[in-house]
């Protein structure tokens, strides 16, 4: 009976390749982060989820004509789902920290060196045998050193889509290690007495102030690198909608609505990209190593130029508050916050920080243009 | 391309996106500070609407505290 | 004057069909039953108003470039819309009262047997004059006997498409109709004793297990059914939403606002297929009784292994439970809960009648996934 | 050194050209309008924006691979957004004033002069050299005196997509500008007696006449412009989730979610149609100008409409309510109850000015509906 | 096309339009009046729904004013 | 093809396809079972969390019922 035969042949067992059980258990795994170490849970839970989905003999999910491969084609493909993200990270972030003490952006600068170095160390791999980065993969890897997830998969899928999946997974478990990976380097780099620095409390911002940023940030980026407009764009569309207090509606559509039904998309369409023939290679390893690499660097060099800003300004700056410098909002902030309360139990640096921390955003975004510009013309 | 030629652009690239990244962010502490001002200058005294702002927060955790107050009341019967 | 000519002859009453003017009777008689006997109002509402809709004369609202036609290119041609709806009865469904006992799954495995009895019934309608189903369309309608919209819309626009209007109808219309079909079934089959039957208070379920639940469903299905991987996984996706404690954000976004408004979209566009050529012929009413025979099988075979059950387990299984099976969520576990409480005033089997009434959700997308690997492979 | 090359040619101040500088400022006009005079800020922000984010340089945003075209392309080429616009207005309005008194439907009726007063003019300024309007032009131009957005979009889109930008622009600027335009030319038409006429209270609806209003006036539509059709029917399809009162969840959807994330896409689609080469031009010059010619011309007959029912009644009618048959909901019935308030302090015209100020919408969607059928035939 | 055959033709879609627009709302008059009689006639009595209709919406006036009661008593304090 | 064909096939299909919604959900049997003694032995005692989560579902009836007394004290007066 043909049927039977037909039935036995659409099993998933009569099919199944080592590659995709092994991607679905890289796919638990992750699931296993999220909901057991809270490892970004809106984020990795889904793409853990997808990987398992995609990953499924004969169903095809991700195909051209599967559920996340139509998601993936409309939303990550044409870069629309990180740009709405990025809309609702902006009306979610209040960015008065930065405006009350603009000079912060320096650590959000200082802190990008995570990317560049990082770039040049994939280059480097490329030494060893079985790597061959290409320009282009190099930048799309060293994006993570950014710690932004959306900016990391929106550069991914212009400059290097097959690695996508592999950029997306390193930059959110990153993210979700802040807490591990920073708190050594911190206290390496800076002395007893400097982490018990306490700042002068924040001016207050007006919201004057408030609707005028938006359009600041992106005068400058108009004028200076249009590369990153789409990015810096949507971000202050976002805000704008938050700060000018007459779009309560869009406002809260853009930080509820819009941003929880992308993410789950997102999340989905990051995950059918975890392929076994693209995910598990050394490549990924490379890239996973290249990634702590970059949080490591972009943690040091903010630190560093804390420290410059420490001196310049004779002690008045925690030199801590540089770590949030890579952003990973609101993470690395309240890591700052921690480990300044280590030192002093009076000492809260969260609002200090939260100015290096957006800035950080800011900063790889700028740095995402630049890539984009001279990588992707 | 061989390596050394991918590192040497790579070097380039690294050099040119620090040097931007820092151009920028730096041209926006300017333009940020200047912002201020002009903010500033803009709405001279400018209490009256932050005052009228933070009372709109006032009220908000007015309502929470009324709304705690209510629910502690009714517990500790 | 050519204008008065050309508005003449774009007027409504000029063009209008016979066929036209009874799809919109027909449309208006499912908004009928919405409104005023709420028979299933979320869906029959958009389902009828799509129908009046898309029946105008020259609007060709349902063409390719009207609204509700290209509604229906996006979200049901690609089964994208079904599939989201899935993942909300996914977040929105406990299935604790399925782990804490799960030979229920049984009985909504038996309840199943109204599709393929229906599958029969179909094919037999052949040999009346008029009738030419084929094994595809014969699928197709079958499905009607599980008792579950979506399932029942995504299997009609993979396996016929022509039918999918009078198939989605038949099925809602007849999940509305539960309280009215399934009572005197479910008297005729058992005895007042096992209608009185107590059933022990179910287990306490631990926040692991409905973790683990969507996995082992979602294995099982790997293994041995991937064609209905894409409806089980999205629903076990939905289902780890709302079961993982850490995606709120995520898992109420699911419940309401994605599930709210591809309702809208799905029950405009299902609509959109209800053109006089399509639905006003022998075949519409053929549907229409086999859809009433797949219910009152699935109803009779859930009850009669119910009655097995109650057996075997020596009186410990209240028989009409097993009436639940056939799925139509909450409404049949309800029924079965009223009919109970006419036996026995302080008989409450709504928590018992969950279980296999969840397992039927589970048991018409298996018998789906059957469907698609053997008549659509 | 290529990299330094590619990147300065790659800033937006190498490529700026004065268009673009312009649009920009036009967006920070309509921007400082929404925010700082509450000009219909839910609109006026994101087209703003929108031109600001299209205006970029280099970025392309508004191109084929931009964000803002392809959110164009979806949803305002096709006309899905402005539909999905007036389902939400559907599901937020209140019919029942109108409901209460029909005969205020005619004052809906003749406030839409204004639309073909208008219509002639645009024509008219053809024989201004500069001025090349088509029947098409004209007709999507004359909408602005409807007063009503999408439907204004709507029609721009089906019938003069160059001229979208501006004519959204001049539609809601003008809506927004109702309290300025309408008072001058209320007292000049009617007399302080007129103005001081106490109207009797509306009756009440009962429910069911609020679920049958929908299919009355679909039905009209149907029969005799099915031409208008999607507007109309869209519109009704929201009232009746609203009204039928078994379908919460999709009313609130169609009156929240959906609405307020379309309106975010709408604003910025529309933006991205603020072009130099498009909005530059004396023509918008023109139909800033014949926009508000169509609203003052629109206020006017309405008032004469009422005058004539003020006489044929025996001065049942206060005058006052025919300017609200603009439509413009709500701002023209509250500019009708607050000028009612100048003259008697306790004349509170508001719901009496609900009805032709919800007339107007039917009466400018079956305006658009003619000139569909006439000119876009 | 000529202007002046332009203009004609805007005259013809004026008076087509306005005459369309007028006699459908027109008949839309007509028909609702019918709808509400209609109505009037299907419901009979017809109090029962509406009352039980005001009186959800009396409740929810009700649950503001008992909020607003509880806020103004716990200010007033 | 001819009905009996069809009808040959359709009762293969529904022996095939019962057979495996049957098998199916027959192996789910055994597998949730399974599953549920693996997270008993997993979580140990596992009281703890359970707790937790009614815990917070209390505080969620809770404050409903705080709300309705309000209302009600408020209605009564
Ligand atoms: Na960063
Ligand atoms: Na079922
Ligand atoms: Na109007």
């Amino acid at each position: 009976m043909s049927g039977f035969d037909a039935l036995w042949q659409s099993m998933g067992i009569a099919n199944m390749e080592w590659g995709q059980v092994l991607m679905m258990a890289v796919g638990c795994v992750l699931i296993y982060l999220a909901i057991h170490k809270k490892f970004e849970p809106l984020l990795l839970l889904p793409i853990g989820f997808g990987a398992i989905l995609s990953n499924i003999p004969v169903a095809e999910i991700s195909g051209p004509d599967g559920l996340l491969g139509m998601i993936y084609h409309v939303g990550v493909e044409t870069g629309i789902f990180p740009l709405l993200i990025f809309m609702g990270v902006g009306a979610l972030t209040d960015f008065g920290a930065l405006i009350a003490m603009p000079s912060t952006l320096l650590l959000g600068a200082a802190a990008q060196f995570g990317i560049f170095a990082t770039l040049l160390g994939a280059l480097a791999l490329n030494m060893v045998p079985g790597f061959d980065f290409s320009l282009s993969d190099a930048s799309a890897i060293a994006i993570i050193g950014g710690a932004d997830g959306p900016t990391a998969i929106f550069l991914a899928s212009r400059l290097a889509p097959d690695l996508l999946g592999a950029i997306a997974v390193a930059a959110y478990s990153y993210m979700a290690l802040v807490p591990i990976i920073q708190p050594p380097i911190m206290r390496a780099l800076t002395t007893e007495k400097e982490r018990s620095v306490k700042m002068q409390q924040l001016r207050h911002v007006s919201k004057l102030e408030k609707v005028l940023f938006p359009f600041t940030v992106l005068l400058l980026c108009i004028l200076f690198l249009p590369s990153a407009a789409p990015l810096i764009g949507m971000l202050m569309f976002g805000n704008l909608l938050r700060e000018s207090g007459v779009v309560e509606r869009l406002s809260r559509a853009a930080q509820n609505e819009i941003i929880n039904i992308v993410t789950i998309f997102l999340g989905l369409a990051v995950g059918s990209k975890l392929s076994a023939e693209k995910f598990l290679s050394i490549e990924t390893l490379g890239i996973l190593g290249l990634g702590a690499l970059a949080f490591c660097i972009g943690t040091a060099t903010g630190l560093l130029m804390a420290k410059i800003m420490h001196r310049v300004t004779g002690g008045k700056i925690n030199p801590l508050i540089g770590a949030a410098g890579v952003s990973a909002v609101p993470m690395a902030a309240r890591v700052v916050n921690k480990v300044g309360l280590e030192s002093d139990h009076h000492n809260f640096l969260l609002m200090h920080a939260m100015g290096p921390n957006v800035a950080g955003v800011i900063g790889s975004a700028v740095a995402a243009g630049v890539l984009l510009a001279v990588v992707g013309g | 391309m061989a390596v050394s030629d991918l590192l040497l652009q790579g070097v380039n690239l690294m050099l040119l996106g620090m040097g931007i990244v820092f151009t920028f962010l730096a041209i926006l502490v300017v333009a940020l500070t200047g912002m201020s001002r002009l903010a500033a200058s803009l709405s001279g005294p400018e209490t009256p609407p932050t005052v009228a702002a933070s009372d709109a927060e006032t009220d908000d955790t007015e309502l929470i505290a009324v709304i705690s107050a209510a629910i502690n009341r009714y517990r500790s019967r």
